[in-house]
């Protein structure tokens, strides 16, 4: 990464290596692009080798998975794919903040998060592949579903944060959205409700820099981060590609939730490294050449390096790590390739939870409709 | 039995649910305090606390939104929507989340919410405070759409909306609030999405639901008096439509109308229409006919009772139907 | 006559539009360089600038709400909504401010904003990417809904929606994008509202809009085969309908079915059905029978092809009109 | 007025009457509750005792005006009535500092901007009335209908705002809305919007502290001018009950707004002395002593005891104003005696402008079923 291209950045509101002298940096980093250890005067970590090396392998595996499903999806075995190439960190780094008893609630892109809460990764293929509009439950693994309409989670978090207070728990809930998603009336109304009630959530705006084709600018003009204040809550803004300032900012505001403290708004300023989906060609409307800077941060490169630094990690971790990658994207491959459609009657099931008489109907009425091509030649080769 | 009005019949039975279930919560704009602007949740907040009776910001898809989230853990929330004309700003939650969200999950969560609509004209209202969208909800799969049309039915449909394990878009008629009627609160209800015979009558049937009921019970009084028989069949749920019951009855009457507030053009009056004709298509001796609103917006206070479905205009309509 | 894509038959009106009108603007999410996700406005921002090709927030009703004001300014904004699931945060706006702004101001300012919306299945998509919300729009008095089924309808129902000073809500079936026609930019169009008889036929009236055309003219030829002479009404608008040209070929036909991809519960089917049998009581052998959705979620996209009416399903509906 | 209460009222982010030493107040003020004139470091205003005295006349009318109204409401000549008793300076303050080519986009309250504005107050009372549902052509004092739909309107106002911007116009925008409509995703996209294109829009927020029985805390945990920082643009809280620091402001706004700068947020803190409309009956939810409170912070007197202090004005200004609010009030009375309803036919026209072959079909076909009321008497007696 050049100092320059960190710069420019800079002057739209990014990323600054360190704030003028007394003043607290703007952007929280505890890992620098070339992995060294730098301190924060209020966020800290101490993680052992142990834990550092899992939060690698969490981040290769979710890479791998990653890559795998792309190339399901050229080889037609999904129809779509939302890459989260280069928000390894953020997603890693903030999922294994959460507790189990914690609840998340992700947009489409969560895949690494999936992860960190034992979501197994074939379930998220099949709304991908279309056989499903999303196949787990999600108080398996306090995991909500993926939701498209974007925002629109942000106040189910805020709802399901209602009620852990209602009951007196002390979880946390925590909302992923993206930095186009800050727009939507939803996520403003969300921080209202939640500053309102004081509700134990976290906003996790993992700002990837694009809402699609359009950059940040056209979504603000002031970092994202900032959006917290005039709603009565703190925002933060974290290096998204450093796993470790992700973690530790995490942690600490859903620590904050869980003890009363009410909501708190993270960004993570990170980068969309592919396109939007399999569907996008990001060549239409940005340069390569921003991607290269990005490329040097990369936070599975910087926690390496850490890693190799700290003398953490040997040749046989990494070795052990890899082996795992490709058994994972094996298992990944024949699980989809095994997938099954679903029976065409299964559009009627799960309408409704307790029965409706016109479903009902229609039910039947398909089910006779079909059987009738069993019989007839006729209507088969219509 | 008690005769009790039907916004207190509303009241009863939201205390009785919440009595009897600490999970059912009540959230809206000025439900607390002021229980409502017209007081159907008035004492709630005194006697349950504020974390029961939610006073909510001013924010249409917060509430709705925020209700969901409630739901996924485990509560069941009654909201209230201030008017008919104010829902729209939470439409995109209900259609796109609430009305999705148990498919989506495969039958793995429920979404238990009540969304609560005063809704209908007659009021002498501004603009946006007495309109009839039931069309816009029923024509969403995964919600269920109902409309009480006296006391006992508020009493008890909301029980049961209440208690149903899927959102239930709740219409009040909000002209009858103030109507009496004997609730009893001991009764075995009727099925939630039963259509109920509300005159029995040999020569056509009036189908109605909400507000529109009582007119056509008194256009069947009217029609008496020059000697014509009218069957009123109360439809009390616009999605499931309880075509069984209106199809006995127009095998019955061979004629049928249909009346409701909204406007006629995509109205609930158009499928049941179509429905009832594919199914009745030999006996009926008239096309059913449906009286309803115009294709407009809901006009100025001044001119509503020329818009809205009264006696004349569903008589008008028997009428032409009995001149097939 | 040139042969075009419907996909850039569209872009070439919007050109052509813009051209010759300094007050139209084009606005949504993506559509200035990258072109829309469906390439729609390919070009359009590289040719008229960043300050008529609007890339916006990403906020449906903060789109359709400037672009209020934008019409109350004098412009005349054609909105891109990038798929049909997602118009319904915009929906409050469209429903309670674009509809009722003309009527409300007693007709002292107008709103000519067009909302194009592509829609429909049968592309492979994931949930929000597949559905067909017409019914919701068509029952709102003050709005137009539209939508065309071949290129050159396409271009032409564009131009005039364009030109129209009342709100246009214009659906485009996105699965028909890439198909190709010919389309005239120097014909005469069309009135914007009128059927057109897309095949004569004596047997049965096939009425659809959108990408149900295809699908009912494929049907016909099908059924051409068994000997059935089937008309296909290509209807192009569903507020208003031309009931008229539907009438005049119901009265022939003496059957008819209406085929949409919406679900059928209170969809266009029933509007029309309900009107028509009104209009054709006497003339019907059958009742107007109805192929659509079915009342669930739009399924995922490896089962959307059984969900969707095709062929088979048409045939169906028309065999059982037959037998009656 | 106590100043206890004002300590009170200032620890929820209420009035305070001087900042810490160093430090702008947070609440714009340049006349005293007492009537006495005091300076600002960043706003200042110098009006001529003519223009002082035509900020006293428009509330005293606006303030006749409104009462008459309430007296027409009870009398049952309307139907309704949202009474802006109370917030006189809020509205003859900001309206006073737009410029006929600006735009203004009101709630349902602004009846002193309206007058501010030239739109004849008869022409408010249809809607409360309920013989139209805004009976004005907006484009004639550029004073939009009043928008019922709560925050729709800020979109609007950023839309025309963008469009005076595109027009190359150094005109300016002003859109009204409440202390609740805050909280509505609309208001959130507008501020969204209005940054992203650095539109000439001034968003003005008159916290009246209530939204019918909801306090502004209901609402938001911090003041509400602090919501704009975190959009990109400025926020001021100006004491909406002291029409000189209401005019400074939202001129300064204004301009800021024609030369370039973008959005601003102005918050008028006031106080909605009457009840939420004529429907509403506030001893439900609010004591009587919190009105009692804001009583001795009246917009009307505090300017009184100015120009007496300054000797501006004399017995017979007073007389001449008091005089000309009878005239007012009387031809009030008169046209809304004379309003005529409605003709029923009148509800189908101008819901299109370029027709509808639906509404065409509705219109005759009700003209022929009310025609065949005319000559059958059974029909009339039904
Ligand atoms: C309400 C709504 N409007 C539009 C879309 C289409 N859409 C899908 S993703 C996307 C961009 C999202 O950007 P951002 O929030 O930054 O998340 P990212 O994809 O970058 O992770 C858009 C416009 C949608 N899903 N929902
Ligand atoms: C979308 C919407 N929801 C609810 C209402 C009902 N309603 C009318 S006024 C009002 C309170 C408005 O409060 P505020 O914005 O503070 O304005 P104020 O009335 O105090 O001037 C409410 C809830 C509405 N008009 N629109
Ligand atoms: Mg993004
Ligand atoms: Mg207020």
């Amino acid at each position: 990464m050049s100092v320059k291209s960190t710069a420019a950045r800079s002057s739209r509101g990014g990323a600054k290596r360190r704030g003028a002298a007394g003043q607290v940096p703007e952007l929280v980093q505890l890992l620098t692009p070339e992995g060294e250890r730098v301190e924060h005067s209020e966020y800290s970590i101490d993680l052992s080798p142990e834990e550092l090396r899992g939060l690698y392998r969490d981040m290769v595996l979710t890479r791998r998975f990653d890559a795998e499903a792309i190339t399901l999806q050229r080889q037609g075995e999904l129809g779509l794919w939302a890459s989260l190439l280069g928000q390894e960190a953020a997603q890693i780094g903030s999922g294994r903040a959460t507790r189990p008893d914690d609840y998340v609630f992700p947009t489409y892109r969560e895949h690494g998060v999936a992860w960190t809460r034992g979501v197994d990764p074939l379930n998220l293929l099949g709304m991908f592949r279309g056989v499903n509009n999303g196949g787990w439950d999600p108080n398996t693994n306090n995991f909500q579903l993926y939701t498209i309409v974007i925002g629109s989670q942000t106040l189910h978090a805020t709802g399901y944060a209602m009620g852990v207070a209602k009951d007196g728990a002390d979880s946390a809930v925590i909302a992923y959205f993206g930095d186009g998603a800050s727009s939507q009336g939803d996520v403003a109304e969300a921080f209202t409700f939640s500053a309102v009630y004081n509700a134990p959530v976290v906003f996790f705006c993992q700002n990837n820099q694009w809402a699609i084709s359009e950059p940040t600018e056209k979504q603000t003009r002031v970092p994202l981060y900032q959006r917290a204040a005039g709603f009565g809550f703190p925002g933060v803004r974290v290096d998204g590609n450093d796993v470790l300032a992700v973690l530790a900012v995490t942690r600490a505001a859903l620590e904050r939730a869980r003890s009363g403290g009410g909501p708190t708004l993270v960004e993570a300023f990170t980068y969309r490294m592919g396109a939007h989906t399999t569907s996008d060609d990001a060549s239409r409307y940005r340069l390569d050449t921003e991607r290269q800077e990005w490329e040097a941060k990369d936070p599975i490169a910087r926690l390496k390096a850490y890693l190799d630094n700290e003398k953490a990690a040997d040749d046989a971790f990494y070795a052990e790590v890899e082996a795992e990658s490709d058994a994972l994207a094996k298992r990944v491959r024949e699980g989809v390739r095994a997938m099954p459609d679903p029976d065409p009657m299964t559009i009627f099931d799960n309408v409704y939870a307790d029965g409706h008489a016109l479903v009902d109907e229609e039910r039947a009425q398909f089910a006779a409709y079909r059987a009738s091509f069993a019989d007839t030649q006729e209507g088969a080769v219509r | 039995m008690t005769a009790m009005t039907l916004a207190k019949a509303i009241n009863s039975s939201l205390r009785t649910a919440m009595e009897s279930d600490p999970k059912v919560l009540v959230m809206g704009e000025d439900v607390g305090k002021l229980g409502g602007v017209f007081r159907v949740t008035d004492g709630l907040q005194k006697d349950f606390g504020e974390e029961r009776v939610i006073d909510t910001p001013l924010a249409e898809s917060g509430i709705v939104g925020s209700a969901i989230g409630l739901a996924l853990r485990g509560y069941r929330p009654v909201v209230e929507i201030q008017f008919d004309g104010f829902v729209f700003p939470a439409y995109d939650q209900i259609v796109t989340q609430l009305a999705k969200m148990h498919a989506r999950a495969l039958g793995k969560v429920k979404m238990p919410v009540v969304i609560r609509i005063p809704y209908g004209g007659g009021i002498g209202a501004v603009e946006h405070h007495s309109e009839s969208p039931e069309a816009l909800f029923a024509h969403v799969a995964g919600l269920k759409v109902i409309s009480p049309a006296t006391p006992s039915d508020a009493y008890w449909m909301l029980q049961q909306a209440i208690e149903c394990d899927d959102p239930v878009i709740f219409f009040e008629p909000k002209r009858r609030y103030w109507d009496k009627g004997e609730v009893d609160t001991a009764a075995v209800p009727a099925p939630l999405h039963r259509a109920l015979v509300a005159r029995e009558g040999t020569d056509l049937t009036l189908a109605a639901y909400g507000p529109m009921v009582k007119v056509c019970l008194e256009a069947a009084k009217a029609a008496e008096e020059e000697g014509r028989n009218l069957e009123v069949v109360d439809l009390r749920s616009i999605s499931p439509v309880d075509f069984d019951t209106l199809q006995a009855s127009v095998e019955k009457t061979r004629r049928l109308v249909v009346v409701h507030e909204a406007p006629v053009f995509f109205g609930s009056g158009a499928e049941i229409a179509s429905r009832i004709t594919e199914r009745c298509f030999y006996h009926l001796e008239a096309p059913v006919l449906r009286v309803g609103g115009f294709h407009s917006p809901y006009p100025p206070a001044r001119v509503e009772e020329e818009y809205l479905p009264g006696l004349d205009r569903v008589l008008d309509a028997v009428d032409r139907a009995l001149a097939f």
